[in-house]
């Protein structure tokens, strides 16, 4: 390994109408160099790179590549093209794949002239082999990448940049969808690319693999560089603290004696239009004055349970009561009625209607309440009050209850849908990945509600990718394995994790 | 019933669908090339008059035949390349802007003609495209016949289905243009610009619609009227949905309706006494829904259809 | 390198000036054909203001022509709304102008109380059940209804054919296809002597106002906007998204049939298959000037119906060929088009790299 | 003498071959320098009225047209403008003082065209496409059919309406279908019928213009309607200051020069030459009326 410097980012910064995104960032790698990029949700990880990659266009600051020979040259800004001519290749947060074309078209994608009247599919197909037999990263080639696992489309995604020749490889959060195991084999053919000189910034939420993979970390706080240091110098608390510029609070928990069931499930099956929407004779009870944590790597059957719970989905076997009671063809407004408070995965696509008001979104589940209307009209002026109050208790900030909801940032939406849960006093709630994408203030703040509510004598359904959370806050912790849920009886780390992985029972 | 089977086992009845599918073949291939990229494109009937409108002139100004069909499909590209403006870079309704541009393209045209042919009283003709009499083939059985009644124009459309196919499925342009209509961020991510594949699909494909246009006054007759597209390229909005943007499922829904039509006017002939004349000028739109509810299910529209994108938004 | 941002600030003056601009911008476009055609731009300008504004009897047929273009641009912009594209306002109009003449041309000898409203109400519920049949394809199928709606204008077009040599058909119309006569009490009443402008407008104009207020202030328009805007964030809040959009599709082709009878009602009186010129399109165009809110469609229907009316005055008055009025019209729409984008977007051109703002 | 100030207003542009007789009858009048001529073509049904108005506001003394779609309204606008002439198209009956009607009754010759292609057919099945059956087309349509039993009782006919007025290719393909199903006479009522008969090589019969130039050899004979008279007759009266309420209908009928047969001699055998004349003259003698018939025409079967 040689120190030569392959890459350097000088004074990057970004702004999105008030929103500065990335301020002054400079950095640099060697060649053979991983260097992990570090930050809480909105530090400005993803614009930095975008920027090295040509979507973004900065709004100051160069960027300099190292051509075949060693020597820095400055990169043309704003254009993938040169990026990519440049040895530069990105694998970004979302996929960025066609998912009508196959992988082999989709890794050839742009490598080849358009002008050409004939492609050398066979030529392809052959470099591409060779590249995964090298690398070690497998994924069909025939087949429609919308047909993929996200393991493999990961894995295609990551031959597109290989395919063109990168020497600088940019991951984007590339686990965030895989399974640990997965994420393992990933990280070991990467590392065994370093060696033969492919430099790579990674960027990961995942501090363990953080510290696994990378030779150097780099960690970014509100759009500015807060600092670097060499990974054989770092300790996850030394990195929590440099990310979030203090020490995370800690949340207190009492013990609590469980009480009548609130929720339970026997047998419901669920068939989703693939493996990982579906559940299989699942069997789960919830009770009051308890906080169920349902524990699981990601696409294990999670969103069929939270659909199931949220009157989403009917399920096509089972019964489902809530509260004692039986539901007997759910629906949302049915789940409501009958007490169940639903915080969604997705916030922006199903939590908030974004063009609306934020007091709208506040009554937007209880429509037919006679404080929010009166004979079919909407009572403004009760709504706007009530939208206020609401604001003031839960703290939501940001232009005004008046103002569309999108306006409102990744946090303060999560305080909305908190606040129009808890005001009704749900006897259930689900909180599914409930501070995914929130600061620690934020996500403190998520958990003390929760405690709140469980005093109160709600019980609660946890669904989180994060164990730690699960383990923090449930006072019963549930696997959710391929469709399957199954009791855990603890609270060990281990144990819930090789559950997770499907090696244990 | 015997009737119909004569009907549909006569040569004329075969040609006569070709023919009256030829302008449905380039129409459906023109909006389907623009919808693979993603961009839904109602100017079709406005392009087709423009396409026939300007073709015509040509030849009538002295330009020959293959001049006209040149020049429909420029102008075609040109509408076209509006559309594209308004709906790529600047991500504009592709509803309002189609419809925008057929009532433009439509109105250009009959403004054009009348400024510049005042005082006609019939419109003027041209020499068309004759048939083609290949010889040799033209004596095979059944289908010499069916397919040698057809002009150039025809034959074009036919080659122009194998060579969208092609592009499409066999050139890294047409991969390019398929994953542009899936996902623009696959494209853009790749180096490719999105805007640059958009706009050319769309141009590509509104000159091929022109040339549906051209059909009508170059081949199919000889002169140009006002009206006289008369819904064609509406139909071909649909029939793209029954193709399932399949350059080969397009021709086989072109051919369809145009038997169907066929089979109309024949069945009206034979019948008119006893049903109305309507129901079978009816029966083409009512078995294309139907064709569309059975096909639905399985269509899988190109994802991004009808979805602007913008560089460096998110 | 161009760059596109929404705006971050939209300034009143913008939102007002640009759409004016745009259309000024239009008429100078005009300036082209009339050029083409031998005419002077200014006379014609002149006579165009004078075509729209110059008499009573001038803005009274404005009006007259905006009347139906307040129902279809209705009929759409509730139905976009709810990201329902009903492209089908046009045969939807013939289904309300077949049933009004259906009852009112002598079937029912009612007094004009009760034939009247018994004529708009089963013309809208004709309109009506043409988008409940495409909705229904939709959400039973899958069947995309800008296609259904399409065909289905097609197939109107021709059953009104069928019927209009048929069972509509006026015995004493010495064998024209056209529907036999409303009875006079069946008419809406006109609003002014010897002028066409009926009492189809305020109806019109009612229901826009009625839309407008039940869009902001009812549940009901709380829902359709819920299911327009974030369909999967109205139904996990419990908002049945399929009885939304059907609502909308009936109140939708209801709009677009009482288009119909409000032109066969208040102007004609009796039904050819001739009724509209492209009403049922121009609708759309008008809902998306007005940005789809009702009010909006009010303006944008007169602003059609001014430019087409003007135009086609100062067509005659200036000897070029009539069918300048559409070519005005759609140039119109174009530039309008592209104003309103210029007043929700900037358009940065940047150089490579160095900083923009 | 002063010109006549004549403005036309047309539901459809003046290529179709109705409006264009008019057209050329009032452009005819416009180059013999006896009127001002302005006109507007494709005016929907909907604004109909209002250009009526528009033009007799502007001073026009004569108003030319069709109110096939508005005959109610455009009597009402009639009744508004009374020092205006109307000279109108129309399926109705004249209305005191000024609203006067015409149409083009060329069913005499209509029904010498009928004997023509009667006695060509080898066949006995003649093929007749149609745009719209309105009573304006089945009357001549029934003309026809009678001129052609008369003269050969076995001849059957095939009829076809496209529901449209411009839509040539699809009238062609109607055309072919009929030639398909055996017709070797075609009464081309729309263009694009004779365009079929050309590439087929069969015969056809003109109606309301004559096209021959443009398919010789293939347009045996034609029905032709001259508006000259009519027009010209509607003129003088308004010039003279004496127009008044009346049915123009009769002007184009054959004694006026209102409707004409051209033959093809060459293409036309001798006898059947000799009939037609023989009744053309009957006609114009007011020896032979032929029967009015507006139901709309089916084919024999
Ligand atoms: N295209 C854009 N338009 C507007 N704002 C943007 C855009 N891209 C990023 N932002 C804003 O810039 C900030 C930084 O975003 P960025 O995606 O870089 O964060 P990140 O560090 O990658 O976060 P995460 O860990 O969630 O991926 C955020 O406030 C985000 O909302
Ligand atoms: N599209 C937008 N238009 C106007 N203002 C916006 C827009 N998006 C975000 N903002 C504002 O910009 C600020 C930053 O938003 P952003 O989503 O980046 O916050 P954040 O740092 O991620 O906060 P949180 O931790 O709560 O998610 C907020 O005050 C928000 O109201
Ligand atoms: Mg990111
Ligand atoms: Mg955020």
């Amino acid at each position: 390994m040689t120190d030569t410097t392959v890459l350097r980012l000088n004074g990057l910064s970004k702004r999105f109408g008030p929103v500065v995104a990335n301020d002054d960032v400079s950095l640099s790698l060697a060649r053979g160099e991983v260097l992990a990029l570090l930050g809480e949700n909105g530090a400005g990880k993803t614009t930095l790179m975008n920027m090295l990659f040509g979507h973004y266009l900065p709004d100051a600051g160069t960027v300099e590549v190292a051509d075949e020979a060693g020597h820095l040259a400055p990169l043309p800004l704003g254009h993938p093209q040169a990026a990519l001519a440049a040895g530069v290749g990105m694998v970004h947060q979302h996929f960025t794949l066609a998912e009508n074309l196959n992988a082999l078209d989709n890794i050839t994608l742009g490598a080849e002239p358009l002008r050409a009247i004939r492609r050398d599919r066979r030529g392809a197909r052959a470099r591409i082999e060779a590249i995964m037999a090298h690398s070690g990263l497998k994924a069909p080639l025939n087949v429609p990448v919308g047909r993929l696992s996200v393991g493999e489309r990961q894995r295609v995604e990551i031959l597109k940049a290989l395919y063109r020749d990168a020497r600088i490889l940019v991951l984007d959060e590339p686990t965030a969808v895989l399974t640990p195991q997965e994420a393992d084999t990933l990280f070991a053919s990467i590392k065994a690319m370093t060696t033969e000189g492919l430099s790579v910034i990674f960027i990961s939420h995942k501090l363990h693999e953080v510290l696994a993979f990378s030779d150097r970390i780099a960690v970014l706080r509100h759009g500015r560089k807060v600092g670097e240091m060499a990974t054989s110098e770092a300790d996850e608390a030394a990195i929590a603290r440099m990310m979030v510029g203090a020490d995370t609070p800690r949340i207190a928990r009492s013990a609590m004696a469980p009480g009548a069931p609130v929720l339970h499930l026997q047998g419901v099956s669920v068939a989703g239009r693939s493996q990982r929407d579906s559940l299989k004779q699942a069997d789960l009870t919830v009770h009051a004055h308890e906080i169920l944590g349902v524990a699981g790597i990601s696409g294990n059957g999670q969103s069929a349970l939270a659909n199931v719970i949220s009157g989403l989905s009917v399920p096509t076997a089972g019964h489902i009561r809530v509260d004692g009671s039986e539901i007997p063809r759910p629906s949302p407004a049915r789940m409501v009625r009958a007490g169940v408070g639903r915080i969604p995965e997705d916030r922006h696509h199903e939590g908030i209607v974004g063009a609306m008001s934020v007091a709208e979104n506040m009554v937007i589940e209880r429509l037919d309440d006679p404080q929010v209307q009166s004979r079919g009209l909407l009572r403004r002026e009760a709504i706007a009050t009530h939208a206020e109050e609401l604001a003031r208790a839960y703290d939501v900030r940001g232009p005004g209850v008046t103002a569309p909801a999108r306006l409102l940032s990744g946090g303060n939406i999560q305080k909305l849908i908190l606040a129009r849960v808890f005001e009704r006093a749900p006897r259930l709630i689900l909180a599914n990945q409930p501070t995914r994408g929130l600061d620690m203030g934020a996500a403190a703040e998520v958990g003390r509600r929760l405690l709140e509510a469980r005093e109160r004598g709600a019980g609660i359904v946890l669904i989180s990718e994060d164990l730690d959370e699960i383990l923090g806050l449930a006072d019963r912790v549930v696997v959710i394995r391929d469709g399957q849920i199954v009791e855990t009886g603890s609270h060990d780390r281990e144990r819930i994790g090789l559950m997770m992985a499907g090696e244990a029972a | 019933m015997m009737d119909i089977l004569n009907i549909l086992l006569s040569e004329s009845f075969w040609a006569a669908s070709l023919r009256i599918a030829t302008p449905l073949i380039f129409g459906v291939l023109g909006a389907l090339i623009c919808e693979r990229a993603g961009v839904l494109n109602l100017g079709i009937e406005g392009i087709f008059v423009v396409g026939a409108m300007c073709g015509w002139m040509a030849v009538w100004l002295g330009a020959g035949l293959w001049g006209g069909v040149l020049m429909a499909a420029l102008a075609g590209a040109f509408f076209g390349l509006l559309h594209a403006i308004l709906t790529v870079p600047l991500g504009l309704s592709q509803h309002v802007s189609g419809l925008g541009i057929t009532l433009f393209a439509t109105s250009v045209s009959y403004f054009t003609y009348r400024t510049a042919l005042p005082n006609v009283s019939s419109p003027p003709r041209i020499e068309p495209f004759q048939p083609l009499d290949l010889p040799v083939l033209s004596d095979l059985p059944f289908l010499g016949p069916v397919l040698f009644q057809q002009t150039a124009l025809t034959w074009l459309a036919l080659m122009m289905v194998g060579l969208v196919w092609y592009v499409l499925n066999r050139t890294a342009l047409g991969v390019a243009i398929q994953a542009v209509g899936d996902n623009p961020d696959s494209v853009d991510a790749q180096g490719l610009s999105v805007y640059g594949l958009r706009i050319g699909a769309i141009v590509a494909g509104s000159a091929l619609m022109a040339l549906g246009g051209a059909f009508l006054t170059m081949s199919a007759f000889d002169a140009f009227f006002f009206g006289m597209v008369n819904g064609r390229g509406w139909v071909c909005i649909a029939l793209v949905i029954f193709a399932s943007w399949r350059p080969g499922k397009a021709l086989f829904g072109a051919l369809l309706f145009g038997a169907f039509d066929a089979l109309q006017v024949r069945l009206q002939t034979e019948m008119g006494a006893l049903v109305p004349g309507q129901v079978f000028l009816m029966a083409p739109y009512i078995l294309s829904i139907m064709a569309l509810v059975i096909a639905a299910r399985s269509a899988d529209y190109p994802r991004a259809l009808l979805q602007p994108w913008f560089k460096g938004q998110r | 390198m161009i760059r596109i941002e929404p705006r971050q600030h939209r300034s009143r003056t913008m939102d007002l000036g640009i759409p004016v601009l745009s259309a000024v911008i239009a008429l100078a476009f005009a300036a082209i054909p009339l050029m083409a055609a031998g005419a002077n731009p200014i006379t014609a300008y002149g006579e165009m203001v004078k075509g729209v504004f110059g008499s009573v009897f001038a803005l009274s047929e404005m009006l007259t022509r905006a009347t139906p273009l307040i129902f279809t641009g209705l009929a759409a912009a509730l139905a976009f709304r709810a990201k329902l594209w009903n492209i089908g306002a046009e045969g939807q109009l013939y289904l309300g102008a077949m049933a009004a003449v259906a009852v009112g041309a002598g079937w029912l000898d009612l007094p004009g109380l009760v034939l009247v409203p018994l004529i708009v109400i089963l013309g809208a519920a004709a309109g009506a059940a043409g988008m409940a049949v495409p909705t229904y394809l939709k959400s039973r199928f899958g069947a995309d209804e800008v296609v259904t709606t399409l065909l289905l204008n097609f197939i109107i077009l021709i059953f009104l054919q069928m019927m209009l040599e048929g069972p509509l058909k006026d015995p004493m119309g010495l064998g024209w296809p056209q529907s036999a006569p409303i009875l006079d009490q069946g008419m809406l009443p006109p609003l002014m002597d010897r002028m066409r402008v009926h009492s189809g407008l305020i109806l019109a104009l009612v229901l826009a106002a009625v839309a407008q207020f039940m869009l902001a202030r009812s549940v009901w328009g709380f829902r359709l906007r819920a299911v327009g805007e974030n369909a999967a964030a109205a139904r996990h809040a419990g908002i049945n998204v399929k009885r939304s959009l059907f609502g909308v599709a009936i109140i939708s082709g209801g709009l677009a049939g009482l288009a119909g009878v409000s032109e066969v009602a208040g102007l004609k009186g009796y039904l050819t298959a001739d009724l509209s010129p492209g009403f049922g399109y121009t609708g759309i165009v008008v809902a998306m000037l007005a940005g789809l809110s009702p009010v909006g469609v009010v303006i944008a229907a007169l602003f059609i119906a001014s430019v087409f009316v003007g135009a086609d005055s100062m067509s005659r008055a200036m000897g070029v060929s009539s069918f300048l009025a559409d070519l005005v019209v759609s140039m119109s729409l174009l530039c309008v088009l592209v104003g309103g984008f210029i007043a929700r977007y900037r358009i940065i051109r940047s150089g490579t790299g160095r900083a923009a703002s | 003498a002063e010109k006549v100030k004549v403005a036309a207003i047309y539901t459809l542009p003046v290529e179709q071959q109705w409006i264009s007789r008019i057209h050329k009858a009032l452009n005819t009048a416009a180059d013999r320098g006896d009127i001002d001529y302005t006109f507007s073509e494709n005016v929907a049904n909907t604004d109909y009225e209002r250009v009526m108005r528009e033009y007799a506001e502007q001073g026009a003394q004569l108003i030319v047209g069709e109110v096939f779609g508005l005959e109610r309204a455009a009597r009402k606008v009639a009744k508004d403008y009374p020092d205006t002439a109307f000279l109108m198209g129309s399926s109705f009956g004249p209305v005191a003082p000024n609203f006067s009607v015409f149409d083009n009754w060329i069913h005499e010759p209509s029904y010498l065209t009928g004997m023509v292609a009667g006695a060509a057919t080898e066949s006995n099945v003649i093929g007749m496409v149609g745009g719209y059956a309105i009573p304006e087309v089945n009357r001549l349509m029934h003309a026809f059919m009678d001129g052609a039993r008369s003269v050969n009782p076995d001849v059957k006919f095939i009829v076809n309406f496209i529901d449209s007025w411009y839509d040539p290719p699809k009238a062609k393909e109607s055309a072919f279908a009929m030639m398909d199903a055996g017709a070797d006479v075609m009464y081309a009522e729309r263009f694009g019928v004779s365009d079929a008969a050309v590439e087929r090589g069969v015969k056809a019969v003109g109606n309301v213009i004559d096209t021959s130039g443009d398919y010789p050899g293939t347009i045996v004979a034609s029905a032709l309607w001259h508006m000259e008279a009519t027009i010209d007759k509607a003129i003088e009266n308004v010039a003279g200051g004496s127009f008044e309420a009346a049915d123009y209908g009769q002007y184009s009928f054959m004694a006026y020069g209102g409707g004409s047969l051209v033959l093809d001699e060459s293409l036309v055998a001798p006898e059947t030459v000799t009939a037609v004349k023989a009744k053309e003259a009957e006609i114009l003698d007011g020896l032979f009326r032929v029967n009015v018939n507006d139901d709309r025409p089916v084919s024999d079967n």
